[in-house]
């Protein structure tokens, strides 16, 4: 089966083009793909689109708040677009807030919905969340049941970034406990999925086709994380800033 | 009732009053922050089932420093540590678990909540951008939606209303809320004060709340047990 | 955590009411709760709702289609309502066709989005399979992207029958290789789950919570199969007929 | 072009002739009966993966006789071999990959295939019921929609026509097909022969069609090479 295996990280970007759209996996430090961030960071792509959880962060060594702080995206569809805490307003925030950028803002639930709509060639399906707030007033609305739910459309991507901690070289991927988080349904949704692998590659074969999380035919670029220098987490060797 | 120890409720004493409530075998899904000392109540017999939107099914209390397991985070991004029969999924199939019904109640925090049901915690004024994470889903799929929050803001301005005015988070679905000064019901004909930080008065209750409130003839001082 | 052992499939579908609707699971025998359908056949409900891939089959030990051919099924949605050798005609499609029974066909991915929708509380979605065919004729359909597509709706389910290979007391499950197939999403979707277990019932605690495959809070009751005769199959001990 | 040895095509020939076209790496989606034959063609170095509808990735050949594994069937209930590197997704992860279009191609038999690219495969006259199973679903998901059938019915009639009689599984969707009389592209001008079961002639063939054929210029003999 084709070997999917990189060896570096720039090599991973490089064809990445500006104005592309790239779904980024992780939920806090788990699964974060921060060594693919790194080498897009160093790349240079910009007019990027970037659907994820929330892309206002900065805390890992590199991650999708970076790209916003060097004005590389236009847009970002997530979770969450400002803090919790007001005292700490970001550069996304000054952002979105001056028109410079865009941010669209949904439920995680439907965030992670329409992502899998657009893996399955679902058209658009109805859910209950947002109904009745401000996000749901230019919506399509449907009763079903007695209940009312808001149509929403599918969210596709060129690239996914994530991580996982096992792959094979076909790509076939284990996740380690909550870095799984919205890794596998970007997976199937990206055209192109690229992944950093912080355990093993392992040969093909070597994974039991039970407890494989995300097949390979979803996968199509894997590279493993150098050794990490200490630390709670395995930081990324080239990450920069 | 005695105004001798005229005192808030701490935080952990509200959130006790809470969870003091769940039943054996629930699922519940703590909101980050105050919420999140629900666990820390002492379910003795009852065995609670912590599930959190990043796909976490099952976790234990926070792990202690130094043995966090790096990739075993909750929704507030907190380490936690695995509970014999915990299980992992995706996000997709987590939001099953909370859009499809089979979360049994969410604590949430909030900024305001409304004598119909609404409430308001995403958002607040004279910003574009907000934080809704799994709060929209959680609010329309979970069996009981319960509130924990002050009961006043650090302005002194009431946070129990006749209608938000802040963005709502959802509409009409909040059963209950705790505050440090009581415990209410959302009922058809609005709040309905059952307990009662010991020491207040309700007039004094009503006087911090612009919502009107509807006194419990069984109005109780809150207590945990 | 609850214990969701039973010792016996007589006790697991006691409760069963006539005019229940059940989700079967399996694809071929793999995943085949016969266990379950043979008790359930003893059992003696009646008027049932059954949703499965297909309904028609006697071939295992108890089978759907044995409820069929004793008259106690009053509608089945499925994606077979008739043998591919129309030389196989069986009692269903007997039924079927004198209208003393009900089939509603669909596609096999709108049946299986169907019962996710369900589970997901989604309130109904597009898809394309079947646009354009008799089986959409009286849909609701809508271009989306140039694309016409049509509006599907979930199927619930009070009961969901599924077999597994492994699970602990709790009912977290794992199946082994393509048992799979329907049986996670029918988990999900029905209110109440009952499985019947190939392989070992073991402790909470044993099983990798990174490879369940089926979380415990989707299962109710799970009962171990009795040690098989012989053959490729494990036979149900019960089995009825 | 001669008649010395005019024969229809078997089975394995029509459906190798698809399977020579497979590309390295591509997933296909083989339906029951006559197209999981395209599998016994020598892919030499190319690999291919094998995909069905009830979660199977990556399957292999079919068990041997006594060899076979009892939970590992294919869509067709075969007993088939597992491939290192291949993975188990549960049926609606499986319609993930069916409808989202990462079946590179889907070999499909049928009743009929008209020149609009239409087919009907899964009801057969005067019957209520019929047989979907994932055709529908592959029929609109899958970036190729080949079919393999024979080129006329029991009785004689012809399969490829103007329009479907049958009720259709898809609309507008087969780009090829392979019947034991010759290789045929569906064209937006109709069905274009582009190779012919040896020792027949384009005017046998089009005797045997309802549909009008375009014949390539550049007919050749149907050949597995």
């Amino acid at each position: 089966m084709k070997n999917k295996v990189l060896n570096s990280f720039d090599e991973a970007v490089a064809d990445i083009p500006d104005g592309a759209t790239i779904m980024v996996g992780g939920f806090g430090p788990p699964g974060l793909p921060q060594n693919l961030l790194g080498a897009l960071i160093r790349q240079g792509a910009t007019d990027l689109t970037i659907i994820t959880n929330r892309g206002d962060q900065t805390s890992a060594k590199a991650n999708t708040g970076h790209l916003v702080e060097l004005r590389r995206v236009k847009k970002v569809y997530c979770a969450f677009s400002a803090s919790p805490h007001p005292s700490q307003a970001s550069v996304f925030e000054e952002l979105t807030e001056s028109g410079e950028m865009e941010a669209e803002l949904m439920p995680q639930g439907t965030l992670v919905e329409r992502m899998r709509a657009a893996a399955s060639g679902i058209g658009a399906f109805y859910t209950r969340a947002s109904v009745g707030t401000e996000l749901a007033e230019n919506k399509e609305t449907r009763v079903i049941d007695g209940k009312t739910y808001v149509l929403e459309f599918p969210l596709h991507a060129d690239y996914a970034f994530i991580r996982a901690f096992t792959s094979d070289t076909f790509g076939n991927l284990q996740y380690d406990l909550t870095q799984r988080n919205f890794n596998p349904v970007m997976a199937m949704a990206a055209k192109t999925t690229l992944v950093e692998i912080e355990g093993d590659i392992i040969e093909v074969g070597g994974m039991d086709p039970n407890n494989v999380h995300t097949p390979g035919i979803f996968v199509d670029r894997v590279i493993k994380i150098p050794p990490a220098p200490e630390g709670l987490w395995t930081l990324p060797s080239d990450g920069k800033p | 009732m005695t105004t001798s120890e005229k005192k808030p409720l701490d935080r952990q004493t509200m959130c006790s009053r809470l969870a003091m409530e769940f039943e054996d075998g629930w699922i519940a899904n703590l909101g980050a922050g105050m919420p999140t000392l629900c666990s820390n109540y002492d379910f003795k017999d009852k065995d609670i089932i912590y599930q959190s939107e990043n796909g976490l099914i099952g976790y234990g209390p926070l792990a202690k420093e130094g043995e966090e397991i790096p990739n075993l985070v909750n929704a507030g991004v907190q380490y936690v540590t695995l509970r014999p029969g915990s299980a992992i999924v995706h996000h997709a199939d987590s939001f099953t678990v909370i859009r499809g019904g089979y979360v049994n109640v969410t604590v949430l925090g909030s900024y305001e909540v409304a004598e119909n049901g609404d409430f308001a915690n995403w958002k607040t004024p004279g910003r574009k951008g907000g934080g809704i994470g799994g709060a929209m889903d959680l609010a329309v799929g979970a069996q009981r939606v319960w509130i924990a929050m002050e009961h006043v803001t650090r302005d002194g301005k009431p946070r129990l209303l006749k209608r938000c005015a802040l963005p709502v988070t959802a509409v009409g679905v909040v059963q209950r809320v705790v505050t440090d000064l009581g415990l209410f019901d959302v009922t058809p004909e609005g709040f309905l004060m059952r307990e009662i930080a010991p020491g207040y008065t309700p007039e004094e209750v009503q006087a911090a709340t612009e919502a009107k409130l509807i006194i419990s003839p069984d109005l109780k001082p809150l207590k945990v047990t």
